[in-house]
């Protein structure tokens, strides 16, 4: 039985990934589960240069969802790379490292700090980020800025570059197809919805910065939705999130299109979930005599 | 090791109108904590994904067992207060710092919700030990510190001891002390850090925050520090994780 | 105390009115609950001739929301003027008419029939139907095309005119703005979120249509920040809805800047949601010492 | 009347290894309520918010109890499997039109989880009952037919009754009837129908489709009609409200 896929030449032994933002730099976990159960790794996303993020609260729960407000706090690439990534040496797992910038030179300059970083297998370039309030909104939002800003990198980038999509847009089509005509090698979606919750009680916003990203099952439909969109759209791999729980969650991703999948607010509820996930999925292969989990990606079919 | 399990509630009590002692048994967790931890409780209801971070308010690490102390304000604690003993739930821990054990004199400064996980450090701290415990009116585990040491009440509606806040059974009871330890709302503790700054005590506050993962990694729960924090080397302090107990001096409460 | 707002000169007793299409015309509900307890009757979408809507499945669950693909099925204007507009006469209710339609003519053909019918109040404009594949995704998407049809239905109607927003766009408050450009007097969000829920066991799409809008308490957060949003570019009345189970998830739209709500999904976990959102909402005036409800419209403040 | 009330659990039992038979007190709903008809049962977790529709098994008029048999086949009737005697559900009901109670000889079809409204049914009705009971192996509700009538069994692994379906089961053992009712998975309704027009007896379908709202308000529970519908004069009809039980040629099954 094969459960190993393809992104862009590197090959995940299995395709369940941890999303970005939700598992640190995989080591705060290492101590709950065991990371050589994951086909990889997705970091923080990391700057040029240190970010303090927005002010708490950060967090907040709603109806099978959250919303977060982190604004990318992350220590800036030195210190990733000095600190972060030698540990990361010990695990048998791919790394994906999750990119962000307040402006295309920022993104650059991360790509190029990571060029010649041998346990990088993958970037993800996150443009999709809402919380980001200078020009980060616009960013994903924009086909003709998205297809720039991926050319652009893609020259700067040794390892495979994955774009990181945003699900608040009118046409998640158009964009999917900008990032491949800039030459992505894969796009990865859904990153959060923006969301807002009020306190009532106190007639305030619950999240310090007003809004945040809402994240968790509560998506899932919608996030389905756009991969099985983008899917029909590019010839690119896709990483398909949002709201996955289980293997069930996990496999109506790769029916839809996703060639990997990330796993995210699912950590905070059990942090063995992508554990269970990657089994579940093993499980459902042999239930279904699937030899192969490719055969699964984009199988779904007319009732 | 912190770890998630699948807890059996031994008993569950109602200590006052809206808070509940509960005693759970975890088995390894309750032998590896420590006073100022505190466990993540998780919601059975699939629409709350989010753990509630509770302080460990009582361990038995013979037994195995931790007991919590925490008040109904939503839906989440509305859930626990129903379980009943022989029920299950799952928990994670320990996480998070606790309390550093010093020497001498201990002042113990806590208000409403902040004061279960003063029990246990009552009884884990090896020197005398003053509690100045505070409530809005209804009083609970009271009782429970009087064999430990000597105990201030204040209480806002003036039903017992002090009437005020914790600061004015102080300014009240003047009472000596080499070493403060303190949890409860956060104007409390601004009061406390700086009563603790003018008397030149050192002094150890239990934050709060909306966490997600508990473990440091989302950095949802970020507290201000005074100093560039070793995680992000910014002013951010993780309460989870870096916490929940800091020395007054290093987190700005501003 | 006053809970009665007013929507383009049409005072509702309260702020809780039913969501198009899922309270029929109402009068599936009256058996249940007292209609006369509601601010207005919102009908389910009508158009010039009866649609059969789309194949079933029509109805999915998700994690706390659920999706539709009814796909506007609806009897026609003949038939709703003749059978289901005198039966709401008994009710002291206001009655507002949600209309869709596959080309602009036929939004008109409604409002026209609709013109000198007393008993109806306001005019809903659904341009945002997810599951009308004629040209309804893109209607409601294109702020250019929001401001004509807007314009162009006003010259056509006599009572105000709600325009209704999809949810499924880039930029909700150009598109608030296009509406109110195009003379709206009103406007309504959200509608549902587009999502795809697929069987794993069976390998299918659950709805027979693929997609379906995706409702409940799983998208209020996405529908309370697009309520805030456009309530910051636009002056005139918002109707709030999207998720809303309990008062005071109604009030959170109301502090974001809704003038009334509607409860759609709502109504299926519980048939009288309706009637206890609008008894929450006064016992909340009283807690709060809230005089006029008036008081409340976009009064979330920084924390 | 309609009517949403929390219905007391009176018992609940395990009838096959995922068949569960709950008694429920309802007062007035039981006393309502016809064979055919169904109830909505609502789960507890907040995540969950679409009712169960469930066909009424049996009615208890006098002490105002229904009796529900559900099969456990997802996370809603998983949840309410595990409710035992003295909890409370919500419910909704009765709901439907219910199957006409005719005159003369009738031959009642079911197969698996569309058994259980039969036995109401076999109840209610005044004539001499003939039930063809299908299953997949494990048998259930049996043994409550037997004394109202005759009961064929057909079991598709052969281990009772007649090898096969339900109309292999007709096929062996021939029976005259005036009015046929069937309840049971959509190939076995489309076999009923045929069987019915071939022998030209009427016959009365009970269809399953997803719902919403239960109430014929929100146009989700659609099934193909061959004469144009009263509701929307197209070609569809609402299976909670003008059915769920048809006449078998109201219904296009294709
Ligand atoms: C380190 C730490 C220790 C704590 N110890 C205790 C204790 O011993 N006893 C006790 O009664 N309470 C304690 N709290 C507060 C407790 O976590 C909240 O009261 C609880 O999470 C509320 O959950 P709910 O579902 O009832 O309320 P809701 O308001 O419905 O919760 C909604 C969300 O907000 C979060 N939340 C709400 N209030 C708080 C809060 N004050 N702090 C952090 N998150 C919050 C919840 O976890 C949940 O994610 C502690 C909090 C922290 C951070
Ligand atoms: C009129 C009617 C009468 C029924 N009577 C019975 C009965 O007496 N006994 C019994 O065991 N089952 C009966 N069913 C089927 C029963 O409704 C489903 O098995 C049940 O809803 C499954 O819920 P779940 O949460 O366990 O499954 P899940 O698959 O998790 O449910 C997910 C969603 O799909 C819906 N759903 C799933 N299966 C069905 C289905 N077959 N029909 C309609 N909705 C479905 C659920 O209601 C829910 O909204 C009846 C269905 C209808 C329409
Ligand atoms: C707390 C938190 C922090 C996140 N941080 C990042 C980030 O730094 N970079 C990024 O691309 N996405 C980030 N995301 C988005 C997730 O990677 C993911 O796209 C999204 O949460 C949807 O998946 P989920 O529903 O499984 O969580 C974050 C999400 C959460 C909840
Ligand atoms: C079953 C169903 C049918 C709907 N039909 C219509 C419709 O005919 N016209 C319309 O404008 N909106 C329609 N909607 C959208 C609702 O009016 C509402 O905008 C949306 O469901 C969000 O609100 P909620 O989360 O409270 O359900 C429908 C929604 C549902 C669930
Ligand atoms: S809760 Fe995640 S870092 Fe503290
Ligand atoms: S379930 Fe709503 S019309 Fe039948």
């Amino acid at each position: 039985m094969n459960t190993s896929v393809n992104i862009a030449g590197v090959v995940l032994k299995n395709p369940v990934t941890t999303a970005s933002g939700t598992f640190g730099s995989g080591l705060e976990y290492r101590e709950m589960m065991d990371l050589n159960s994951l086909g990889a790794v997705v970091t923080k996303g990391v700057a040029p240069v240190p970010w303090a993020g927005n002010p708490a609260p950060r967090i907040a729960e709603t109806p099978s969802g959250m919303l977060n407000a982190i604004g990318l706090q992350n220590p800036g690439i030195d210190v990733f790379i000095s600190r972060d990534l030698p540990e990361l040496e010990k695990y048998d797992t791919r790394v994906i490292v999750n990119v962000c910038g307040h402006a295309e030179e920022e993104y650059i300059e991360v790509v190029e700090r990571l060029a010649d970083q041998k346990r990088v297998d993958l970037l993800e370039i996150n443009i999709s980020c809402p919380n980001v309030k200078a020009g980060g909104i616009t960013f994903g939002t924009d086909p003709r800025f998205v297809e720039k800003i991926t050319a652009d990198i893609k020259k700067h980038a040794r390892q495979p570059v994955i774009m990181k999509l945003s699900p608040n847009v009118t046409n998640i089509s158009e964009i999917a197809m900008a990032a491949e005509a800039g030459g992505a090698d894969a796009i990865s979606l859904i990153n959060t919805l923006t969301g807002m919750k009020i306190d009532v009680e106190r007639q305030t916003f619950v999240l310090a910065n007003r809004t945040g990203g809402l994240s968790g099952p509560a998506i899932h439909p919608v996030a389905v939705r756009m991969v099985y969109e983008a899917a029909g759209h590019v010839g690119i791999p896709i990483i398909g999130m949002g709201g996955i729980m289980t293997a069930q969650d996990a496999l109506e991703m790769i029916l839809a299109g996703a060639s990997a999948v990330s796993v995210g607010t699912a950590n905070f509820t059990d942090p063995r979930a992508c554990e269970k996930i990657a089994a579940g999925i093993e499980d459902y292969m042999k239930r279904h005599g699937v030899e192969d989990i490719n055969d699964l990606i984009g199988a779904v079919r007319e009732r | 090791m912190t770890r998630k399990i699948s807890a059996e509630i031994v008993s569950q009590e109602r200590i006052a109108s809206d808070v509940c002692s509960m005693w759970l048994q975890t088995g390894d967790m309750a032998r590896e904590a420590k006073a100022g931890q505190f466990i993540n409780i998780f919601s059975a209801d699939r629409s709350r994904l989010l753990p509630r971070p509770i302080s460990i308010c009582r361990i038995d690490p013979e037994k195995g067992l931790l007991r919590v102390v925490y008040r109904i304000v939503g839906a989440g604690t509305e859930e626990f207060s129903r379980l009943q003993a022989g029920d299950s739930i799952q928990v994670m821990g320990p996480l998070g710092n606790g309390y550093p054990i010093e020497e001498g004199r201990a002042l113990l400064i806590a208000g409403g919700i902040g004061i279960p996980p003063m029990l246990q450090l009552a009884h884990s701290l090896p020197g005398p030990v003053t509690a100045v415990l505070g409530y809005r009116s209804e009083r609970f585990l009271e009782e429970e510190f009087a064999p430990l040491g000597d105990v201030l009440i204040a209480a806002e509606d003036g039903s017992c001891g002090t009437k005020g806040t914790v600061m004015d059974a102080l300014q009240e009871h003047p009472v000596q002390a080499d070493v403060i330890y303190s949890c409860g709302p956060a104007p409390m503790l601004r009061a406390v850090k700086d009563y603790a700054r003018d008397k030149g005590i050192k002094a150890w506050l239990s934050l709060e925050e909306r966490m997600a993962c508990g473990v440091g990694a989302c950095l949802g729960c970020v507290c201000k520090s005074t100093a560039v924090d070793d995680h992000t080397r910014v002013h951010n302090k993780r309460v989870c994780k870096d916490g929940p107990v800091f020395e007054a001096g290093e987190v700005d409460l501003s």
